[in-house]
């Protein structure tokens, strides 16, 4: 099993929820985060003084696949979150050694 | 008990004559009586008054002599003059009630955008209200009569203070008829800018406003208010349900006709995606301020502080208010299951429009049911405009374009003085022509300047697009 | 200076007599009187009035002439008219002072449910007010002497718009007297509204609301302002402390009884777990505003626009509210040593509710010290219903119910001419009625449809479960 | 049409002393005048009224009565003193407008800080003002002949209600003046709270707040207002751009330079950052709520319901608004290339604060011209001030300070009657003395108590350090 | 050490903070999120459209602790956060190759 | 590539954003997240009750880094981050074995 770890951009979100359940992945966990990286922040004005925010409102999805969905996980979410401008995000990829359904004391890829 | 009032008023009108004299030496005579300046000389002289007491006798007879003729009705005039400037002030708080309105029941990326367009609506209304829309609302002299008169700045205004301005009919002076009207100039424009938000271009909105709320708005007005075509027609529209209302719900109609929905609005194979309120707390407040300011609204358009006529119009404007909430919570339980606050909010504004052309025609009954039929209408209104795509964030032009329509011709119906036909006939005339003047004015803008931001910047939010600013920053990291 | 003054009023009933005529001659006597029809016409033919003139003044005198005897008095009637209308719209806004404080003081998860709740209630407050509260409040024949009359609709009321209807005591016209009357009657629903908030089903709690404003708040209400036993026991309650808020406070408390806290508020061993307030700006929005509409509430329950009342009830409501804030925030400093806007907020409405029974009747020095004492009094009330389980999350019960009473009873205390027993009598017959009245009600309620929600929907959050909308919704995800 | 109407005036004025038995047999004649006695018991005998009519008769001619002499202007003192407590209660409202504004404009972290600040002061204000600051304001002695005067409790006040407290130019109760006055006098501390949020200690400036408004304020108010020097010399400052805005703009301009920056607002190298405002619906609700109050504030300070004065006031108090908003929105515009919400809101406040001074002493032209000099003075102002380093997160010494100054100036400018230089003496006396006390007290304070939270409390909000509180608090997981 | 990550029912925190207390845990960073799985969202209604929102409120739970502890907080948090019915969660263990307490420099299973 | 995972003091994330771009770590993700720990929550009040509020607000930051960058990027936001108080919070290094750059497709260390 895998935790697939992406950051896109926050109006993708639903575009890539389609995606992902397209191709069977039918959990997720999103939180709303802040990036940072080569797209540069905007400008804003307070008062007459000029600011960058560098900080970019983004959406980070928490998704664990066995490890056969991986690749079609990885894939799906990429296709459906870009724009081919800066700042569309990541994908990272990391273990996980277990996993566990709360409800039903399932574990392993049952669990997900 | 009417019976023995009219004999009673009789039994005066024939008693006044001769006891005239009797009067004279009552006691009580003394006290409406302004004393003589002898008098007042002789109880100075006397001890019993002191010289401050002479010199403020003397300042209040001045004042009321400044009245010249009409200081018979000096009093009558300053409450009245009071109540219209009082009536003004709770007017403009209902431009805080449109703009929360507004910003609450649209998205968070575009508050700023909503807040400014509404400083700036008001703002524009009431100096270019000064600067041509007063002289042009109640015109001097014709262009084409009774349809089109252009005026210029109340500089040229008369400054009578008197109540020879307008008698029992409009007792202020010029300057509180301005102030209140300039009040309410402001209210068709601010309609439209809930009905365009979250997608229309800020620098092409702003030229719009002071086009429509300068010209189109006054001179459409004075059809009517300004004792044109339509006020010769005998259309009854006391407070505006179609000259300030309908008009801006269907300026609003023809923007966004020209501007498109909100990007993701509608989509594909017909489906409808709702984008909710951010803020109902927001919106909860702008509807009861807007409700607060619909009683001077309504009671300030009796124009004097008239007691029979006040009563009468603050007790239908609050059971209108009352029973289009009462209606439209029912109807929109029943329809789609669930109490929805904001057809409850909606139904408010509906009840009150609905109420806003009859307000002092009709009695309380009839202001229940003229209320809660608007009430219902404005479910149905805004379900309809939804299902043609014509997408209105805030439900401006059901509440204030439909419902405008219905509370004008509910006056006659339900006033048997007042005629159907020509009540239909007006509110069709004044909307179509709002329709029109607002669909080639924007038309013009969109050829000139564009009237939609791009789609980054609606996706981005108009904030930060139009503004560089967010409504909600605090908690964020910044550097320069 | 009195002296001088009831000298000098002396001496004017001695010289009025005299003085008729000499008044007759002198310049300033003009200023005061209409001249009659000859003249006018004269001057009209002299060409020192214009027609408009002449117009104005007719229109004027038939206006006056309209009110028949009663046209001595017009001037003032129009005035204190006035000033009853727009005291009704001050007390209507603090309906969102009550919604306002209501959502700030709760969580986030059931602020839809709360702005609903008061929409509906001052909604259907004012259209029952019309059906059946006014006249069952100011019974016209009562069914069991001085105890219970029940009225019908407000169409059955003579609309008397002359100083006849009540002359200086009720200077009003009759649908002025209904409209400031009404916005009163949700008030008794709103402060139970608060106390039930967060765990009430919506459906109960809108069939308790209509019974308790429609039947139970006049009903009650008549004993002392319908001019019912406790009235003619001498019970002096000036704008409702009792009648309106103790009321309100111990409608509450039997409703809370009945329904019990909140999921979570009282831990096992006795721990209480707060359920802070989600939107502190909110609530601040709402007690400023319920200050503001208060000047509404108690000055316009001078019932004219008297000036020496007017200005003792303003000064007197603005120094209670005053020193309520600034002793909540010394006691809660002491006892908890922290300052808490949370008791200030309480303070300030403590003060209102404790000065609103006497607030024409004390001078400003009682009014600071009765404000203060009911400062005093919420803190303790509050942290005290919280020991005994009773789960208040507005603090309601303590503000309205206790201060209420405390508010009734120092009357008897400040001013010499009211008597303490009969206050205390008073007061608790007041609560006592409005306590088994609601218990009665909402009992009926919960066994016909149950009063609570389920334990699932309130941890769910009220919106989600009762109404299906959030009310910060925004960045959500959605889909059909 | 003015000379007509000077000639009809005069010609009444002759007219008048002939006419005197003309008027007595009209039947107009009796509208405007009380029975006598003896008619009305005729009558009563005839059956033409009822006793309860009588009654009412007997009720109006005792209340009218009782104001002896000036029972001849009866009916325009009950208008006047009507309309000084709305403006009282308007003004009231300003002070939720102060709240929101500071609160809406600083970080999210302090907000219970400063709605916790502003409920402090509004309730501090009155108190005191009760206690010392009115009869200080207005010097029944001097102990320096126009320069100072200390007074005691309003206990102390004549509670004079007739014509007679102050005529024409003051026309209301003794009450009416305390409260209208009252309700100013928490302003300047208002003005100083907005400029040293964020980083001010709580008890500290609590202690500032009372000496400031309890001794500070009408100290230097009387200079104008109590009738000292200032206005011995002529100077004019009709609402008080001076002597109420000036007056906390360099309060709060001493107590900034003493307090310091917010920490992190000026870095090492010359940068400044930002730090923006948590909640501009709030800022919103607040801009809009004190140009509501402020037709209260100007218009209340006509003293009167002086028609003519009403509607001037009100009309160039919302035309200078509305260009402060317009103009400030170009200028920022231009010189920072996007239409900045915060700077269209000081705008407006601009605008106002420009006109206070000279609101009944211009024309609409002028009105328009002077709020939106201020309008773009504020830009400047505001950019010059984060310039050199003065930290003041709401903008209050470019809004209240620099604006009040040119506002009484302008009145110098516009107005020919009044002296350009005694303008700039007295705005700059007013300017000064207010910044010289407030460095004084708020010195004082620091050494005893100190004035500044710990950088530690600073970071972490003031509303875990001085309350224990948070505003928006509602998700958060706690236990005992 | 392992990362154990939990989503759970928002309501569920605080007994599953005990939980953890009372076998040793006595660290943990939690998030607010919004959760995907089987648990269907519920109905809004806006104006008389009814949507469906698919999000749901979830908290997550990133606790880092050492191997010997991990079976026991994987059996704390299950039972604890438990109610049974749809929606009640999963739980992730990743491996954590190095962790620091930044005030002391301790790293290792001291660290946390 | 390791996931640098670090919980911090709100107001420490601007300098540990300069620490990490000086030793040319250019990108991360961060979330608002509530911590608890050794360092006890604050007492708060509501209407005279007091209460201890043991979830203290913190930030995490997410920093993927190549592996050489690794050492480098924990000390950085060690001493950045310090304030020698109790709660300056944690720092866990987590395996990634795949990372993804939406807009290019880029995989691997190019990616981050
Ligand atoms: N090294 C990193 N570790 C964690 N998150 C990162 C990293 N680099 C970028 N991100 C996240 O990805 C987002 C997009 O990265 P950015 O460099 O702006 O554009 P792009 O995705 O086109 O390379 C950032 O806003 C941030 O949230
Ligand atoms: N594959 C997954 N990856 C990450 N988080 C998941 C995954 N599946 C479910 N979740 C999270 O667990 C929560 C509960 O899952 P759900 O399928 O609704 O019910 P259950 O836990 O009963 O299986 C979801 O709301 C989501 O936050
Ligand atoms: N075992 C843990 N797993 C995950 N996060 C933790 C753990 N222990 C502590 N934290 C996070 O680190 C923060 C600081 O920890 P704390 O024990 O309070 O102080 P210190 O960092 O000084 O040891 C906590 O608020 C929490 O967010």
């Amino acid at each position: 099993m895998k935790l697939v770890k992406a950051i896109i951009k926050p109006f993708k979100l639903e575009e890539v929820k389609e995606a992902l359940s397209e191709i069977g992945v039918e959990g997720m966990t999103v939180s709303e985060v802040k990036g940072f990286g080569r797209q540069k922040g905007h400008t804003e004005i307070y008062r007459g003084s000029e600011y960058t925010v560098d900080f970019l409102p983004k959406v980070m999805l928490d998704i664990a696949v066995s490890d056969d969905l991986v690749a079609k996980t990885v894939d799906a979410i990429k296709s459906a979150a870009k724009t081919g401008k800066i700042g569309d995000g990541k994908i990272f990829v990391l273990p996980i050694e277990e996993a566990v359904r709360i409800r039903t004391d399932e574990t392993g890829d049952g669990a997900i | 008990m009417i019976g023995l009032l009219k004999k009673t008023r009789l039994f005066w009108l024939l008693l006044a004559g001769v006891a005239g004299l009797g009067l004279l030496s009552s006691p009580a005579m003394a006290l409406q009586n302004v004393p003589s300046a002898e008098e007042v000389a002789a109880l100075l002289a006397a001890g019993e008054i002191s010289e401050d007491d002479a010199g403020i006798y003397e300042e209040y007879v001045e004042m009321v002599e400044g009245h010249g003729f009409h200081a018979y009705a000096f009093d009558f005039f300053v409450t009245s003059m009071l109540w219209t400037v009082i009536a003004a002030a709770m007017v403009f708080i209902m431009h805080l009630g449109f703009a929360m309105l507004e910003t609450g029941l649209t998205q968070q990326k575009n508050a700023v955008n909503v807040m400014f367009k509404n400083v700036f609506i008001i703002s524009a209304g009431i100096v270019t209200y000064a600067l041509v829309g007063f002289n042009t609302h109640y015109p001097a002299d014709w262009i084409i009569p009774n349809v089109l008169g252009i005026g210029g700045w109340i500089g040229d205004l008369n400054e009578d203070a008197t109540f020879g301005y307008g008698g029992v009919g409009l007792a202020m002076t010029a300057f509180g008829d301005f102030i209140f009207q300039a009040m309410f100039a402001a209210t068709g424009a601010t309609i439209v800018s809930g009905a365009v938000a979250e997608r229309v271009k800020l620098p092409s909105f702003m030229v719009f406003v002071v086009v429509f709320v300068a010209i189109a708005y006054p001179v459409i007005g004075s059809w009517h208010w300004g004792e044109g075509w339509l006020d010769a027609m005998g259309f009854y529209d006391f407070a505006g349900s179609s000259v300030v209302h309908a008009f801006g719900g269907f300026g609003a109609l023809a923007c966004v006709m020209i501007l498109g929905p909100r990007a993701g609005k509608y989509l594909p194979g017909g489906k409808i995606r709702p984008i909710p309120a951010h803020n109902f707390a927001l919106a909860t407040i702008g509807v009861f301020l807007l409700w607060f300011g619909w009683f001077g609204f309504n009671g300030g358009s009796v124009l004097s502080a008239e007691p029979a006529d006040l009563g009468l119009v603050f007790t239908t404007t609050a059971l209108a208010a009352s029973s289009g909430a009462l209606v439209s919570i029912l109807v929109s339980w029943t329809v789609i299951k669930k109490p929805d606050l904001s057809m409850a909010l909606n139904g408010v504004l509906a009840g009150l429009v609905g109420i806003t052309a009859g307000a002092d025609a009709v009695g309380p009954g009839a202001a229940i049911i003229m209320g809660g039929i608007a009430g219902a209408i404005v479910v149905g209104a805004i379900l309809f405009f939804d299902k043609i795509k014509i997408d209105d964030p805030v439900g401006a032009i059901s509440v204030h374009g439909v419902c405008g329509i219905w509370g004008t011709v509910a006056v006659g119906i339900f006033n048997s003085e007042v005629s159907f036909v020509v009540q239909l006939i007006g509110t069709l005339a004044v909307s179509a022509a709002a329709f029109v003047s607002a669909f080639v004015i924007f038309s013009i803008v969109k050829v000139v300047m564009g009237v939609r931001v791009s789609e980054d910047e609606e996706a981005e939010g108009l904030d930060l697009g139009e503004h560089g600013q967010e409504a909600y920053a605090d908690y964020q990291m910044k550097t320069r």
